[in-house]
């Protein structure tokens, strides 16, 4: 296993401890999370529908309100700071639903990703034209108009803009053609080899797992198992609870019957 | 429809299918022997750029279809206009598609789920205020208490609310929604809102569903039971049309996979000769898709410009549709 | 119903009650009075009287019954230049004791009773781009906060109203110069924005209160303000500034001064606001908020920020347009406002709802309907109708306005 | 109308006049007790606009009647103590305000109602007093609709025909033939509007704009008149009338920039007006305009001033209908004298006989009048505002019309006075 | 005591009013375009002068009763389909503007001085013209009487513990009943809703006998036209009662969250829309008739104020529920009234004159209706947590 940064006595660049939050009050979704990412590490948090793995992302992102419990960024502590100081922080974070600003273009969207260092925009949109080169065609294109999958892209595109030091992902890879998950998954490793702290949500959790230096696995509202992704991807309880073995057998009547 | 009876006895059968689909002419349009739904000369331009232009596509009764194909390549579009959501570009010039040996070049969209063919939305619809049994009874078809008139009139509906109740319990159960029954739509999770908008459209037992990404964002264990439940309808003979990212759903129950790129169809046939097709590999599978992603080596710069390079086919192939 | 009496001044024709009635006139052309004139006067009874007009025009007979009498020039007397089609009238004398009047049509050899409809056109046209720009200026306003927020502002057209109303306390009653007094009300009108949002925007959204409920917030506003401008100002029409404006005429075109400098005003400043939305980066944000709220917080955006200056830029906006409307429509009243209320509404949508150069497009569809319609024949309480109409069918045509984008479905 | 002919065009703040106003302390603001009745009390209930857009007409109509019951008070008749108690009458836009107001009087058991200022508003609300047997006296109302609508209904203000047609004599009589109008869409507007036109036609003369049928009016309340004024100027017309209440004050600006003379131009009671505070100096000299009621002497209108400031804080501005409600108010306390009791029905009965439509000596105030029918004398009271006696469909059979000319500050002057007769 | 009692009369009075009853109709129609189905119908007040129109004018050309209700539902019948054919396709802002321009263009005509003889241009048309064939109807007789024929002056002398206690009982049952509504009327079992049906009689029962509104029998504002329109209200409640607990009524709530969804599931979304606008409107032109009744057809009356208070209305009673518009209404005028009493009666004259205090009392009215909404943005009826998703 590389890159696994947990030394421990080291401290965490992001971490939640123990957070009860909900939406509506009297209604706690989660129910004392903890979590805890160590400098250069890439979580994956993976569970059930409805487990509250978004919420927790909100949660630590000051979308939704935390009861009890606490968010510390470094040594700060950002439980319920307003979202936008976050950003100013170097927090980035990408929604599971409603991404992006459907009625600005492409090139506005990406604009945003970077409001509060104008300065710096031009040699940063050149970057991510290098990087999404379908979405610098259509920078003139108002991102109402993407299929879902171009979306997810934007998305991913206008929180890269201004190099976040924490990255929050909310299942990236959902909607995205196979060679882009992949694409997104390692370029996401990629980001996180340069020593940003990314905690990522997926559905596609065997992909998750495999590039996670640890990960997660949530169930209504309490982390329920954690460990290092290989370990939770062979958990035979993880197995049969999330994972379920639809990749697994067709993986191995594949190879059954095609010979490598 | 002594037709489709026979056809769904054979089609529980996996050999029966196997062999059903093997004698299927596997040219990109080709025709199938019993084709439920039939479309020519689609084509949706949006400004200058060609989203769909499909020259010919039948679908076969009671299969499982699979549609695919990279980002942008239409797929969604195509949804829209066959359901009348959109209106093509070629609307009365040549445009012509039929459901089930009926014309549907200019129904609405609700005359087409009438006629049994219901859609569900890659992004969610969910009906945020209603609770999810609500959103479900919205689905059943034929009520009688949708009538203006009759709805004031309990009695004239009572008995089959029952029974549509009871039904969308026993979906709400397999869909593992049944303790959120009497929530908000509005709070489900981005899965669980998924989960719904299947579930709903399975409501009103359509001849023929069309998911448009019905696991994006669903837990893979639940995704397995629920691909069971799909081939288990197919088996009572609905046909499914479905457009998928995860190419193990798509192995695991289609039993036809039609590809989809820069709007125009580019191949078809069953799931394992398709999947093995180089020009499918390069423009939208990529060579890692069942590689073990953990990896470092994956890292290296090699490794990355070769994704970049399959990513790079993807996109070109896109460029050429505009 | 039977006639009354009068006794115009210099007629020196006293009726008596039911012994005599008096008919009587002046003659005069569209230029000036005609003196010395000889009229006979012919009724029943064989009655028959000569009169000569006298200095002022006037003339007048007493007549002892009541009937039908006939008036006739004797067109020798008129002088060389004056000319009548009609040298006759025929007036009833319905009871005694009071005055009937008899008007004879004279006129100048050079008269014309035509006029130009192309002239009147081109006026209106002129009138409408005027009236175009002032609302330009309030529903750009209204446009930005809906697109902002999603809120229908009916409390915007109060803002408008107390542009007018605050120059006509700064300027007629202050005695402030135009100019130092209009910047005082904008900047006032922009604190009452930047206060409002502070107060009960901000907090409302913080609260999650529906946009429903937020127009009824505004329908209330909207009510308190008016009654306010009622308790405070009173229910008549003030004016901004005493003084008759100063004319200039171009060809067919007369137009205040102060009005060409409201439209140059409105120009500029539309401009300004339409380069600031489009090419500087808070304009951009103001449109990602609209679009995701959550969203642009998530990219440090502050929204309340931004919101709190639209409220700010669109009070200032509507508070400028309402002192100018003042000021060229000669007087505000405390429904000033409420009375553009519609035309504000319309303007928004047709251009497409909001899009800012939408509202200015519309804005000057809508005035220039306004005031070309009568022109073209339209009964004058359907001027409204009309623009109101004039929207129905192009949303009919263009659902989604004039540069406002469709939706994608899926 | 003897006592008008003697009423000189004043100069403009004349000193004297204010000094002529009575004492401030002479006037009470008597407001009904809440158990105060028709029973024991002439109960003067009022249904006028306080607020919405005629809310500039309420403080000169509250003042008429205000002092009209400080001076019946003032006279100590015996078992004729009066109060008011006036209620919003709003506007047409929103009518379940006068509709609750009218709900509020009939519970309140008054002797009379004296309102409403528009005719809209008294039309929805005529209806509920006459059923509840409640005399509703208006003081502004002319339409010709109105006349005789029902037993209970009486009104001070001559109907459309008087003053039209001494309008339209004094506009032909002037030599104007082509007549154009401005004329608003209410009630009033169109209603004076035909009469006028209906005068001007009978003397030869022509309508070319607003004209009758023609739907050049334009609503009420509008603010922009660039396009009615264009309009007005395009047909050439000779004079000008505008018939309207205070869009005027847009209007006339708007007829000046586009070169209008306004010595060419006329008005009505609606909006014959002191506009010395609106206009620059000489904007509307040489216009003229009529005011049905012979002119009210200066001494009368400083007591209605007097009266407002001292009950409401605010000097009047304008004095539309002042005497009406005061002579409305008058009348119904004379009513009630003669009738020797305070309650609606009694007043109803005699009503037209105090006016003098019985025959009767000339009175000129509550005072005198209550005295001459103490003494059994028949009477004809003839107040402030000049109308002859009520005739039998409730309407004054006749008024005084005064016709005033502005001067260069903008001030109306009374110039002569005619009596119309309907 | 005595000034709190005339307030309270008063906003009895108001409460009771036919004109209350006709707005509450008028809202019960806004409540199935705005409530249930979200169609922003920013016109009812066009419909509700269209019903009185139809009404009024076909009686005033000597039609008789029947046909002269026909025209009016027929003339809002055929607004709804011509507005709704090309409207209900267009995003919910739109119809907004269409919708309040569609009205007030009504207006406009309505008033236009070229149509006199026909709808009586702004001048409208008299009560007396079309009210006889209404009353004629009448079965009460003639005279005056109070509701119930003693009140609290008539126990012990109206002693000032009577009213308190009185209030006090009025409002326990008014809270229970409110807090019952609110849990969506339903009421389990015949016993329940007999229990409630007899604290709803005793409630009313009880504030007839606190506050005596004496009134005509028959007459222009009398207890026939009262209690027709009540009727009215009360039998529209039902309807709609009986309309929105059906699949119909559900249909109606799906198309307001999402019509796209509605849509892909084989509904005809257009005409359910249509249906709901019909219907709507219908209610709307029967809260016009009621509201010329005791009154007269003024175009002025009914344009964009109207709509404004008929939202308010139903924004204070709760949107989508049963009892909301009705409540709504009733509320919103005795609360007007009640603040324009309270203001002049202990607004004292030196600080605000009699004109001041009434333009003061609605300044209060619109704060007043600001704060409500702020405060309880569901209504009162309303369930606040469905409102969490209604953006
Ligand atoms: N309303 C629209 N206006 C402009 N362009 C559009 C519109 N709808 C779709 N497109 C474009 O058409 C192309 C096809 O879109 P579509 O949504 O059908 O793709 P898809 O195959 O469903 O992709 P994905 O797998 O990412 O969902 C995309 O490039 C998209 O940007
Ligand atoms: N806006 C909301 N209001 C109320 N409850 C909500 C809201 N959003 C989510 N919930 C509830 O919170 C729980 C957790 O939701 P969350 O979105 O965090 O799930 P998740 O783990 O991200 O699921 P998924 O994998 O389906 O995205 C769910 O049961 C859901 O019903
Ligand atoms: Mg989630
Ligand atoms: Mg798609």
């Amino acid at each position: 296993m590389s890159g696994t940064g947990v030394a421990t006595g080291q401290r965490a660049v992001v971490e939640a401890k123990d957070v009860v939050a909900g939406y509506l009050p009297g209604v706690n979704i989660l129910n004392g999370c903890s979590l805890v990412a160590y400098p250069g590490e890439m979580i994956g948090i993976i569970g059930p529908n409805g487990a509250g793995k978004s919420t927790l992302l909100k949660a630590m992102f000051g979308l939704v309100k935390v009861h009890s419990g606490s968010v510390t960024l470094g040594d700060r502590d950002i439980t319920n700071l307003r979202t936008n100081q976050l950003v100013e922080m170097g927090v980035g974070f990408v929604p599971q639903t409603n991404n992006v600003f459907p009625s600005l273009t492409i090139e506005e969207n990406l604009r945003m990703g970077l409001f509060l260092r104008p300065k710096r925009i031009r040699e940063r949109l050149d970057a991510m034209w290098d990087l999404f080169p379908n979405l610098h065609e259509r920078r003139d294109r108002s991102a109402g108009a993407l299929s879902g999958g171009e979306r997810q892209s934007l998305a991913m595109a206008r929180a890269l803009m201004m190099e976040p030091s924490v990255l929050l992902l909310d299942e990236p890879s959902a909607g995205l053609s196979p060679v882009r998950q992949d694409e997104t998954f390692l370029r996401t490793r990629r980001i996180n080899k340069t020593g940003v702290c990314v905690v990522m949500v997926e559905q596609n959790a065997r992909r998750c797992l495999q590039i996670c230096d640890r990960g997660y696995v949530l169930d209504q509202g309490r982390d329920a198992h954690s460990g290092t992704g290989r370990e939770l991807a062979n958990d035979p309880k993880v197995i049969e609870l999330y994972l379920g073995t639809l990749a697994k057998d067709v993986d191995e009547s594949k190879s059954g019957d095609a010979p490598a | 429809m002594s037709d489709q009876t026979v056809a769904s006895r054979n089609l529980a059968d996996p050999v029966a299918r196997r062999e059903l689909v093997s004698g299927f002419d596997a040219s990109p349009g080709g025709s199938k022997p019993d084709s439920i739904l039939l479309v020519d000369k689609i084509t949706r331009q949006f400004g200058g750029m060609t989203a769909v232009d499909v020259e010919h596509l039948e679908v076969q009764r009671g299969l499982i279809t699979a549609l695919i194909g990279p980002n942008g390549a239409g797929k969604t579009t195509f949804f829209n206009l066959i359901t009348g959501f959109d209106r093509p570009t070629s609307a009365g010039k040549g445009a012509h598609w039929a459901f089930d040996g009926r014309t549907l070049d200019k129904t609405s969209a609700s005359s087409v789920a009438q006629a049994g063919m219901v859609r569900t939305f890659q992004l969610t619809k969910a009906l945020s205020a209603m609770t999810v049994i609500e959103n479900m009874m919205l689905g059943a078809q034929n009520q009688a208490g949708e009538n203006l008139f009759k709805s004031m009139f309990r009695g004239s509906w009572r008995k089959q609310e029952q029974e549509i109740e009871a039904k969308a319990d026993e979906l709400l159960a397999r869909f593992k929604l049944y303790e959120k029954k009497d929530d908000y739509a509005g709070s489900l999770s981005g899965g669980q809102r998924k989960l719904l908008e299947m579930a709903r459209a399975l409501m009103s037992d359509p001849k023929m569903i069309m998911l448009d990404e019905p696991m994006a964002g669903v837990n893979p264990a639940l995704t397995q039971s629920l691909l069971g439940h799909i081939q288990g309808l197919r088996d009572e003979g609905m046909t499914v049309l479905f457009v998928e990212h995860d190419m193990h759903v798509v192995r695991h129950i289609s039993d036809w996979v039609a590809v989809m790129a820069e709007g125009r169809l580019v191949a078809e046939g069953p799931a394992d000769t398709v999947m093995s097709n180089p020009a499918v590999i390069d423009a939208y599978l990529g060579a890692h898709h069942d590689t073990d992603l953990g990896d470092d080596a994956l890292l290296s710069d090699e490794a990355f410009e070769q994704i970049e390079g399959e990513v790079e086919a993807e996109r070109e192939a896109e460029e050429e549709q505009q | 119903m039977s006639s009354g009496a009068a006794n115009a001044v210099d007629t020196l024709c006293l009726a008596e009650a039911d012994k005599t009635a008096c008919i009587a006139g002046t003659l005069r052309t569209e230029a000036d009075v005609v003196p010395d004139v000889t009229l006979t006067i012919t009724g029943p009874g064989g009655f028959s009287e000569e009169v000569t007009t006298g200095e002022t025009g006037k003339w007048n007979v007493q007549v002892t019954e009541p009937g039908a009498y006939v008036v006739k020039i004797d067109e020798d007397s008129l002088p060389d230049d004056v000319v009548t089609d009609h040298p006759e009238v025929t007036i009833n004398v319905g009871r005694l004791g009071a005055t009937q009047a008899a008007t004879l049509d004279v006129r100048t050899g050079s008269y014309s009773a035509e006029s130009s409809k192309f002239d009147e056109l081109v006026q209106s046209t002129v009138n409408g781009l005027r009236l175009g720009l002032l609302l330009a200026l309030a529903s750009v306003g209204l446009s930005l906060i809906y697109g902002t927020t999603g809120l229908s502002n009916f409390a915007h057209a109060e803002q408008v109203t107390l542009g007018g109303i605050l120059g006509y306390y700064l300027i007629n009653r202050g005695g402030l110069s135009l100019i130092v007094g209009g910047i005082l009300v904008v900047v006032i009108c922009a604190f009452t924005g930047w206060f409002q949002d502070r107060v009960l925007w901000q907090p409302l959204r913080r609260r999650g209160l529906g946009l429903t409920q937020l127009m009824i917030v505004t329908i209330g506003l909207s009510l308190a303000l008016q009654y306010c401008y009622q308790y405070f100002v009173g229910a008549r029409t003030v004016r901004v500034v005493q003084d008759n404006p100063e004319v200039s005429t171009f060809g067919p075109i007369t137009i205040t001064n102060q009005s060409i400098v409201a439209m140059a005003i409105s120009v500029v400043v539309l401009a300004a606001v339409g380069y600031a939305l489009l090419r500087t980066r808070i304009g951009r944000a103001t449109r990602a908020v609209s679009d995701n709220p959550a969203l642009a917080a998530a990219s440090g955006i502050d929204t309340d920020k931004v919101i709190r200056l639209v409220w700010t830029v669109a009070m200032a906006l509507a508070g400028l347009s309402g002192l100018l409307y003042a000021l060229v429509t000669n007087g505000i009243k405390w429904d000033t406002g409420l009375q553009i209320l519609l035309l504000l509404f319309a303007a928004v949508t047709l251009g497409g709802l909001g899009t800012a150069f939408g509202a200015l497009l519309g804005a000057l569809i809508i005035g220039l309907v306004v005031e070309i319609s009568p022109v073209l024949g339209m009964p004058g309480d359907f001027k409204y109708a009309t623009a109101l109409l004039i929207l129905i069918l192009l949303l009919l045509v263009r659902p989604q306005g004039l540069l406002g984008k469709p939706q994608r479905v899926g | 109308g003897d006592d008008s002919n003697d009423s000189e065009p004043q100069a403009e703040d004349t000193p004297s006049s204010s000094e002529s106003a009575p004492a401030a302390d002479s006037f009470t603001n008597d407001e009904c007790a809440a158990n105060q009745t028709s029973a024991d009390t002439l109960r003067v209930g009022g249904i006028l606009p306080l607020t919405g857009n005629l809310a500039f007409l309420g403080p000169p109509e509250v003042a008429g009647v205000g002092l009209a019951v400080s001076d019946i008070n003032a006279a100590g008749v015996e078992g004729v103590a009066a109060c008011h108690d006036i209620q919003d009458s709003g506007d047409s836009t929103d009518m379940s305000v006068s509709t609750a107001s009218a709900g509020t009087l009939v519970a309140s058991k008054p002797s009379v109602v004296i309102g409403a200022a528009s005719s809209s508003v008294s039309l929805n609300v005529v209806d509920t007093f006459a059923d509840n047997k409640i005399v509703e006296v208006s003081p502004a109302n002319t339409a010709v609709d109105l006349s005789g609508y029902s037993p209970w209904y009486f009104r001070t203000a001559p109907p459309d025909g008087v003053q039209g047609n001494a309008l339209g004599t004094l506009i032909s009589t002037d030599g104007y033939s082509k007549v154009g109008f401005l004329v608003f869409n209410d009630t009033y507007g169109t209603g004076l509007r035909n009469a006028v036109q209906q005068t001007v036609e009978g003397a030869g003369g022509s309508c070319v704009y607003g004209c009758k049928g023609d739907g050049d009016e334009f609503p009420a309340g509008q603010t922009t008149f660039s396009a009615e004024v264009s309009g007005v100027l395009a047909a050439k017309p000779d004079a000008i009338v505008v018939l309207a209440f205070d869009e005027t004050k847009s209007i006339v600006p708007e007829l000046k920039a586009q070169g209008w003379d306004m010595a060419k131009t006329y008005f009505s009671d609606g909006n014959t007006a002191d506009y010395s505070a609106d206009f620059a100096k000489g904007t509307l000299e040489g216009a003229q305009g009529t005011i049905p009621g012979a002119d009210p002497e200066q001494g009368f209108k400083d007591r209605l001033s007097g009266w407002s400031e001292q009950a409401t804080g605010k000097p009047l501005k304008d004095y539309a209908y002042g005497a009406e409600s005061y002579d409305a108010t008058i009348l119904a306390a004379l009513a009630a004298v003669k009738g020797g009791a305070t309650d609606s029905e009694t007043i109803q009965k005699n009503y037209a006989a105090v006016s003098g439509a019985t025959g009767g000596e000339e009175c000129t105030s509550f005072a005198d009048c209550a005295a001459m029918i103490t003494d059994g004398k028949e009477i004809k009271y003839t107040g402030p505002s000049g109308i002859g006696p009520i005739d039998d469909e409730n309407d004054p059979s006749s008024a005084f019309v005064g016709i005033y000319t502005f001067n260069a500050s903008n001030k109306n002057e009374l110039t002569s006075t005619v009596e119309g007769k309907k | 005591m005595d000034t709190i009692q005339l307030i309270l009369n008063g906003m009895m009075r108001e409460a009771l009013s036919p004109q209350t009853a006709a707005v509450a109709i008028a809202v019960i129609g806004l409540n199935i375009h705005f409530g249930f189905t979200g169609l922003l119908n920013m016109g009812q007040s066009g419909f509700m002068l269209l019903g009185a129109y139809g009404f009024a004018i076909s009686i005033w050309h000597d039609l008789p009763m029947v046909v002269g209700l026909l025209f009016g539902f027929g003339a809002a019948l055929i607004f709804a389909l011509i507005l709704g054919a090309p409207t209900l396709k267009l995003r919910g802002d739109y119809l907004a503007i269409v919708t309040i321009s569609a009205a007030e263009i009504i207006r406009y005509v309505g008033r236009s001085a070229l149509l006199t003889d026909f709808t009586g241009s702004a001048q409208g048309i008299p009560g007396s013209q079309y009210r006889s064939s209404f009353t004629g109807l009448s079965f009460f007789g003639s005279g005056s009487f109070t509701l119930i024929p003693f009140n609290y002056t008539d126990v012990a002398d109206g002693a000032a513990w009577v009213r308190v206690l009185g209030w006090a009982i009025a409002i326990a049952i008014v809270v229970v009943l409110v807090l019952r509504l609110r849990r969506g009327g339903a009421f389990n079992g015949i016993a329940q809703a007999a229990l409630m049906g007899l604290l709803l009689v005793a409630g009313v029962f009880l504030l007839f006998f606190l506050f005596p509104v004496p009134n005509q029998r028959t007459g222009v504002n009398g207890w026939w036209v009262r209690f027709v329109a009540w009727g009215l209200v009360l039998l529209c409640t039902f309807v709609v009662y009986l309309l929105v607990r059906s699949p119909w009524g559900r249909l109606l709530r799906g198309i307001r969250e999402d019509e796209d969804a509605i849509r892909s599931l084989g509904k005809n979304v257009f005409s359910i829309k249509m249906q709901a606008l019909i219907i709507g409107g219908l209610f709307g032109a029967l809260g016009g008739i009621v509201y010329v009744l005791p009154a007269s057809v003024q175009p002025d009356s009914m344009g964009r104020s109207l709509t404004f208070f008929c939202y308010t209305a139903l924004l204070i009673g709760g949107a989508a529920t049963i009892f909301g518009p009705v409540l709504g209404a009733v509320i919103f005028f005795a609360a007007r009234i009640g603040i324009k009493y309270t203001a002049a009666a202990y607004v004292p004259d030196s600080i605000m004159n009699n004109q001041q205090t009434e333009q003061f009392s609605y300044i209060v009215v619109g704060v007043a209706l600001m704060l409500i909404v702020i405060f309880r943005p569901q209504g009162i009826l309303g369930n606040k947590r469905e409102l969490r998703f209604n953006v």
